[in-house]
C-alpha cells in the first residue's frame, strides 16, 4: 500500500511565534518500498514520519495510507520508536508487550500467540518472551520493538531513528535483521536516520530534507544489488559515490554537485 | 522532534494543580460542591445540628473572623506549624545525611524510621501532655514526631538515587565529605527533600490542630471545640473552611516555590 | 543542647532523645520560656474547660484572688483527663477535674491532692442540672430496660459514665451488660434522638422535647442516695500541694468568697454576662439554664461515698481515704 | 546497589540456592536491628534511672504487652483473646476504609490527571478536603453511619483517599508522553490504554502515595476509635487513659507499632514485586 505525504506543512506555536518545521511536503512511498529519510538537524524527519503514523496532524496538506487519508494511528501501520527504554512498556514481560500491540486485531488466542511466537522468532528471540524489557541489552530491546512492530503483521512500518542508541556491532546486526524481516514480512518500510552510511546501505530510495524550513532537498534511488552485505556492498563503488552524494546534500546542500 | 517532546513533557509534574489557571473553572468546581452540600441538608441525610448548610456557615464567617481568640489562636497554630517544619527540616535533612553517607547506618536508620512511624504521632498526644503539658512545646514535639518521618525518609531517598557518577566526579576531584554534602549530595536529594517538606508542611497542621482538639492550651484547635461545646456548629464549620482553605493556599504556594528552586531538574 | 534550664526540662529532653532519634536537639529551639516558674511563688496556673459557668472567671476578674494574695493564670484546656497528665509536666499547678478520675490516679500511683471542690451535684430531683435522655417512643421506661443497650456520655470511663453505672445498678439495671460510647457533649441527644444510641448522660438543658426527648432522671441525684457528690474541682500534685500551701490556701478562700457572690440573684445579670463572654454562649439562653451547686469547700463525707461507688464498680480496690488527699490546710464541710 | 545486580543475574541467567539466600537476606536482618536495639537500651536506661510511672523502662512495657496481648493458646497462635477481639475488629476497619481509599483515590485521580478541566474544577477542592483534620468530621460521621463500624471506615477513607488521589493524579499527569505515543500507535483500546499504560507507567508515584495513606489510614484508625465506639485499639487506649494505667497504654503503642510494621513490611513486598520493572539503586531496603 502506497504512502502519499500530499502538500504537507506543520508549524507549532501561534501567530507570531509560529515556527514552521516542514514546509509544502510532497512524497510517495509505493508498496513494498525501503524509503530512507536523512537530513540535518532540525530538518523535520520526524516530524514527517509522525504525521505519517498518525501521531501528529499536519497544519495543512494531507496524507493518505492507500485510499485512506490519515487521521489517526491507521491499521495496517506500525512504528519502531527510537528510544527502545520509553516505547517498550517495561512493567509488562516481552510476550505481554507484543499482546498488547495485538489489542485492537480481536484475534482469537491460539492466533496471538503464534503470531507473537513468530515475530519473536523472526527477530531472533525465540525463547525470550517470560523476560523483561530491563533484563535485556539495548540491542535486544529494540529487537522486540521491532518484533512488537511486526506482530501485527502491518503492511508499513515506520522507523524513526531506530538504532541511534545502540553501537556500531549491534547496528550492524540490527540492520541486517530489519532487510531480513523485511521482505519476510512484504512490508513497506520508511526509514528515518541521521547515519549517512546506513540510509544508503539500507534503502531502495533516499529521500534528503533540508532544513529552515523543512524541504525535500533530492529524492534519490539507490541501485546497488540485493541482498546486501555490510563489507560487499560497502565496497561497491556505487556506494561510496552516492554516499558522498547524500553527504553532500546533507552538509552543504548549496554547492553544486561535483559530478 | 526534540523540541515537540520539551513541549509535550516540560510542565507535567505537578501541572494538574499547581497553577491557578482559569478561576472560573476553579469556581465552577466549589459552587457544585456547595450545591452538593446544600442538597445532603434539605435531603435531611445529616441534621443541621451536626451540619449546618453552606449559607448559614459562611454566614458565620464574619463571627469567627471577628473572634479575638480565633485569630491569636490561628497565630499560635500557624508559629507551631512553623516552628516544627523548619525544626523538623533541619534535624531530618541533617540526620537524614549522616545517617545515608555511611553503609553501615544507612539499613539500621530505616528500621529504626519504620518502627516509630508507625506509631501514630496523634495516639502519643496523652504522653506529650504528660510529658511537655498543654503549652506550646507540647504541640511542637507531637507534630515533630510525626513530621521528621516523611522528611528523613525523603532525604535518604533522595541520598540513595544520587547519580553514582557525580559523586565519583566529586572523588575525583578529592573534595572532603562537607563539600561532597554540600555541592554534590545535597542539591541531588533536594527535589525529594522538598517533596518530603511540602508533605510534612500538611501534616504539621494536622497534627499541632488535632493536639489543639485533644489538648492543648491555645490554638485554632482550642477555640472550635469552645464553639463545638456551646453547640455553634455552623461557627465551628466556618473555621474548617477557613482552615481548608488556608490549607489548600499553601499547599499550592509550596509546589510553586518548590518548581522555582529545583528549576534545573527539568534540565537534567 | 546547650540549654542549662531547671530539672523538668533536662529531663524532658532526656525522654525526647529516648522517642525520636535526635529530636531532642529540637527542644533547645522550641524551648520553654512559660514553665519554670515552679515551685516556689510565682503565679499559679490553674486549667478552665471555658466551660460557662466556672467560678474562676468570677474570682480572676474582681480581683478576689488578688485580694487573698494570689497571682493566678488560667489555662484553658479540652479536658479533665489532659488537665490531670499535665499535672505532672509541671505545666500547670492545679488541674479542674473530677473527684472519680482523681481517685483513680492516685490509685494508679500518682501523687494527688484535692485542695478545693467547684461543684457538687444536687440530691433533689428538682433541681437536676443533669439528665439522662431517652427516645419518647423508644419505649425505655427505666433502667431496666437499657440491659444490653448502648449509653453515650461524653468520655469513656468518666465520671458521667460511673455516675449512670451507679444509677442503673440503684435503678434496677445491670450496668456491666450496657456499653458506653464517648461521644461529644453536644451531639449526644441528637444522638438519641435519631436512634444512634438508647439514652445519654446529658446536661439537664439537653432534654428537649422538640427532639422527643425524655428524662429517665438525674444518676447524680440517684447515685448521691439522698447527699450531694462533688462534681469538679481543683487538683495539685502532692509536692505542690506541700510546698505552696500558702497559695493553694489563698485560692480556695477566694471561691469560696467567690461562691457567696455567685449564690446571691442580685449578681445574676452580672455573672451571665461574664459567663456569656467566656463561653461564647448567648447571655439570654445562659439564664435559663440549670446549675451545679457551687461550694468551694470539700465535702469529706462525699468523698468518702464516692471512693466506695468506685469500689463498689471494680475500679479500685481500696478508696483513698479523705484524710490522705485533701491536705489539713484545706477547708471543709 | 547490590541487590539490583543480583535480581538482574537470577532473573536472566542463574537461580542460586534459595534457602543460602533466605539465610543471607535473614543475617543481614539481624545486623541491620542494632540500631534499634540501641535506642530501646537508652529508653530502658532513661525508664529505670527516672523511675517514672509516666514514661516505664521497656523491658516492664513488654512484659505488660505479653501479659495483656499475648498468652492464649497455641490455637490461637499465642495471641489472646482481647487481640482476638480487638485487633480484628480495629485491623477490619483500616482494610476495609483504606481498601475504598485506594480505589476510589486511584480512580478519581486517573481522571483528574488526564483531564485538565476536571484537574482545574476540583483540585483546589482536592487540596481543601486534604488539609482539613479529619478529627472535626467525626459529629458528620456520626450522624450518618451512628455508633458503628462504618463510621470508622468512613473517617480512614475519608483520611487517606486525598493523598491516593493526589499523588495519581501527579504520576498520571507525568507519565512519559511516549508511552503514550507509544501505546497510540498500537492502536490499544481504551481500557488497555488506561489499564495496562498509565496505571502501571504512574505505579511508582502512585504506591508512594499508597505508602503514606497507609500511615495515614492508621492514624485514623486509631483516632476514629477514639470516639464514638465500643471496641477496637483506640478505644483500649482511651479506657486506659481515662483509668490512668500507662502500662496498659504504652504497650497498646507498642501493638500499634508492630501492626505498622507488619504492614509497612507487606506492603513494601508488594511495592517491590510490582516496580521490579523499575531499576532503582539502592532503595529496596528502603
Amino acid at each position: 500500500m502506497n504512502v502519499v505525504v500530499d502538500r504537507v506543512s506543520k508549524s507549532y506555536g501561534r501567530g507570531a511565534e509560529a515556527r514552521e518545521v516542514l514546509t509544502e511536503t510532497s512524497l510517495t512511498v509505493r508498496s513494498q518500498e525501503f524509503v530512507s529519510i536523512v537530513g540535518p538537524s532540525g530538518c523535520g524527519k520526524s516530524t514527517l514520519l509522525m504525521m505519517m503514523a498518525g501521531l501528529l496532524r499536519p497544519t495543512s496538506g494531507e496524507i493518505r495510507l492507500g485510499d485512506e487519508p490519515v487521521t489517526g494511528p491507521p491499521a495496517g501501520l506500525s512504528v519502531v520508536f527510537q528510544d527502545y527504554s520509553r516505547s517498550l512498556f517495561p512493567w509488562m514481560s516481552v510476550r505481554r508487550n507484543l499482546t498488547t500491540a495485538l489489542t485492537a486485531s480481536r484475534l482469537g488466542k491460539e492466533e496471538q500467540r503464534s503470531r507473537v511466537e513468530h515475530a519473536l522468532e523472526s527477530v531472533g528471540l525465540a525463547g525470550k518472551g517470560e523476560m523483561y524489557p530491563w533484563q535485556m541489552s539495548g540491542g535486544m530491546q529494540q529487537r522486540v520493538a521491532i518484533a512488537r512492530a511486526l506482530v501485527t503483521e502491518p503492511t508499513v512500518m515506520l522507523m524513526d531513528e531506530p538504532f541511534a542508541a545502540v553501537d556500531a556491532q549491534t547496528r550492524a546486526d540490527l540492520e541486517d535483521l530489519v532487510l531480513r524481516v523485511r521482505h519476510e514480512y512484504d512490508v513497506t518500510v520508511a526509514f528515518v536516520t541521521h547515519d549517512i552510511d546506513e540510509s544508503v546501505y539500507m534503502a531502495d530510495r533516499i529521500v534528503v530534507l533540508a532544513a529552515n524550513p523543512g524541504r525535500i532537498a533530492a529524492d534519490l534511488t539507490v541501485d546497488l544489488p540485493r541482498p546486501r552485505d555490510q563489507v560487499e556492498t560497502k565496497l561497491d563503488a556505487r556506494f561510496a559515490k552516492l554516499r558522498s552524494e547524500v553527504f553532500r546534500l546533507v552538509m552543504r546542500p548549496d554547492t553544486p554537485a561535483t559530478t | 522532534m526534540q523540541t515537540d517532546h520539551a513541549a509535550v513533557r516540560g510542565p507535567d509534574r505537578a501541572d494538574w494543580g499547581g497553577r491557578a489557571g482559569p478561576v472560573a473553572l476553579g469556581v465552577t468546581g466549589v459552587v457544585s460542591l456547595l450545591l452538593l452540600w446544600q442538597l445532603l441538608g434539605s435531603l435531611d441525610v445529616v441534621p443541621r445540628s451536626s451540619l449546618p448548610g453552606p449559607w448559614s456557615v459562611l454566614r458565620a464567617l464574619p463571627t469567627i473572623l471577628g473572634d479575638q481568640d480565633f485569630l491569636a489562636g490561628a497565630a499560635d497554630s500557624a508559629a507551631a506549624t512553623a516552628i516544627t517544619v523548619v525544626v523538623g527540616s533541619l534535624v531530618a535533612v541533617a540526620v537524614g545525611l549522616v545517617a545515608s553517607s555511611f553503609a553501615f547506618l544507612q539499613r539500621p536508620t530505616m528500621v529504626v524510621v519504620n518502627t516509630f512511624r508507625s506509631v501514630p504521632a496523634t495516639a502519643l498526644i496523652p504522653i506529650g501532655v504528660l510529658i511537655f503539658g498543654l503549652g506550646m512545646e507540647m504541640k511542637v514535639s507531637i507534630a515533630l514526631y510525626a513530621v521528621v518521618w516523611p522528611i528523613l525518609i525523603n532525604t535518604i531517598y533522595g541520598v540513595a538515587t544520587t547519580e553514582p557518577m557525580r559523586r565519583d566526579v566529586a572523588r575525583s576531584l578529592r573534595w572532603g565529605w562537607w563539600r561532597q554534602q554540600a555541592l554534590v549530595t545535597l542539591p541531588s536529594a533536594l527535589p525529594s527533600i522538598l517533596t518530603g517538606v511540602r508533605v510534612a508542611v500538611g501534616i504539621a497542621l494536622v497534627v499541632v490542630i488535632s493536639t489543639e482538639l485533644l489538648g492543648a492550651r491555645y490554638g485554632v484547635g482550642t477555640v472550635l471545640v469552645q464553639y463545638t461545646q456551646a453547640s455553634r456548629p455552623e461557627v465551628v464549620y466556618a473555621g474548617v473552611l477557613l482552615l481548608g482553605t488556608a490549607g489548600a493556599l499553601l499547599f499550592s504556594a509550596l509546589v510553586r516555590a518548590e518548581r522555582r528552586l529545583v528549576r534545573w531538574v527539568h534540565h537534567d | 543542647m546547650r540549654a542549662r534550664h531547671a530539672s523538668p526540662l533536662r529531663r524532658r529532653l532526656a525522654v525526647a532523645g529516648v522517642l525520636g532519634l535526635g529530636l531532642s536537639t529540637t527542644l533547645a529551639a522550641c524551648g520553654s520560656s512559660d514553665d519554670d516558674a515552679g515551685a516556689d511563688g510565682g503565679s499559679l496556673r490553674v486549667t478552665t474547660l471555658g466551660l460557662c459557668n466556672e467560678v474562676v472567671y468570677w474570682a480572676q476578674e474582681k480581683g478576689l484572688f488578688a485580694d487573698h494574695g494570689v497571682d493566678v493564670e488560667l489555662v484553658k484546656s479540652t479536658g479533665g483527663a489532659a488537665a490531670l497528665t499535665a499535672l505532672q509536666s509541671g505545666d500547670i499547678d492545679l488541674a479542674f477535674a473530677n473527684p472519680f478520675s482523681t481517685m483513680i490516679a492516685i490509685d494508679q500511683g500518682l501523687d494527688l491532692k484535692w485542695i478545693a471542690t467547684a461543684y457538687e451535684t444536687t440530691s433533689v430531683e428538682a433541681d437536676a442540672a443533669n439528665a439522662m435522655v431517652v427516645a419518647k417512643d423508644a419505649g425505655i421506661t427505666g433502667a431496666a430496660d437499657l440491659n444490653g443497650k448502648t449509653i453515650g456520655v461524653n468520655e469513656v470511663g468518666g465520671i458521667n459514665q460511673i455516675a449512670s453505672s451507679q444509677w442503673m445498678k440503684l435503678e434496677g439495671g445491670d450496668p456491666s451488660t450496657v456499653k458506653f460510647v464517648a461521644l461529644p457533649f453536644n451531639e449526644l441527644a441528637s444522638a438519641v434522638a435519631s436512634g444512634k444510641v438508647a439514652a445519654a448522660q446529658v446536661p439537664a438543658q439537653n432534654v428537649d422535647p422538640e427532639l422527643g426527648l425524655v428524662s429517665l432522671g438525674d444518676p447524680y441525684v440517684v447515685a448521691g442516695e439522698g447527699s450531694n457528690l462533688v462534681f469538679a474541682g481543683y487538683v495539685a500534685t502532692g509536692k505542690e500541694a506541700k510546698e505552696r500551701e500558702k497559695d493553694l490556701k489563698a485560692f480556695q478562700d477566694a471561691l469560696i468568697e467567690t461562691n457567696e457572690a455567685f449564690n446571691d440573684p442580685a449578681n445574676d445579670d452580672e455573672r451571665f454576662k461574664l459567663a456569656s463572654a467566656q463561653c461564647k454562649q448567648d447571655a439570654a439562653v445562659l439564664k435559663t439554664l440549670p446549675e451545679n451547686i457551687y461550694e468551694a469547700r470539700v465535702d469529706t463525707g462525699a468523698l468518702e461515698r464516692m471512693g466506695e461507688i468506685l469500689v463498689g464498680q471494680d475500679r479500685l480496690d481500696d478508696p483513698p481515704s479523705p484524710e490522705d488527699f485533701v491536705p489539713s490546710y484545706v477547708t471543709t464541710k | 546497589m547490590t541487590s539490583r545486580t543480583t535480581s538482574r543475574i537470577t532473573g536472566a541467567t542463574m537461580r542460586p540456592n534459595r534457602a543460602a539466600i533466605a539465610l543471607r537476606r535473614t543475617a543481614s536482618g539481624v545486623g541491620n536491628l542494632w540500631l534499634l536495639a540501641l535506642v530501646l537500651v537508652l529508653w530502658e536506661i532513661y525508664g529505670r534511672v527516672s523511675g517514672s510511672l509516666f514514661v516505664p523502662p521497656i523491658s516492664r512495657i513488654l512484659q505488660n504487652f505479653g501479659d495483656v496481648w499475648l498468652g492464649g493458646p497455641a490455637s490461637h497462635l499465642f495471641l489472646s483473646d482481647l487481640f482476638w477481639s480487638e485487633v480484628t475488629t480495629s485491623l477490619s476497619r483500616f482494610a476495609r476504609g483504606w481498601g475504598l481509599a485506594v480505589v476510589v483515590g486511584i480512580g478519581c485521580g486517573v481522571v483528574l490527571g488526564r483531564s485538565r478541566v476536571i484537574a482545574q474544577m476540583y483540585g483546589p477542592v482536592v487540596r481543601f478536603f486534604a488539609a482539613i483534620p479529619n478529627t472535626v468530621l467525626l459529629p458528620i460521621a456520626v450522624q450518618i453511619f451512628g455508633v458503628a463500624s462504618n463510621m470508622n471506615v468512613f473517617l480512614i477513607f475519608l483520611g487517606s483517599v486525598w493523598v491516593v488521589m493526589i499523588n495519581t493524579a501527579d504520576g498520571v499527569a507525568g507519565v512519559d508522553p511516549m508511552w503514550l505515543r507509544s501505546a497510540r500507535s498500537l492502536r490499544v483500546p481504551r481500557w488497555v490504554l488506561y489499564l495496562r499504560v498509565i496505571v502501571p507507567a504512574a505505579a511508582p508515584q502512585i504506591l508512594a502515595g499508597l505508602r503514606v495513606s497507609l500511615g495515614i489510614g492508621l492514624i485514623l484508625m486509631v483516632i476514629s476509635e477514639l470516639y464514638a465506639t465500643t471496641e477496637g485499639l483506640g478505644f483500649q487506649i482511651v479506657v486506659a487513659q481515662s483509668s490512668f494505667r500507662y502500662l496498659d497504654m504504652w504497650s497498646a503503642f507498642v501493638l500499634i507499632g508492630l501492626i505498622g510494621i507488619v504492614l509497612n513490611l507487606a506492603f513494601g513486598r508488594i511495592e517491590t514485586r510490582l516496580l521490579r520493572w523499575q531499576r532503582r539503586s539502592g532503595l529496596d531496603a528502603l
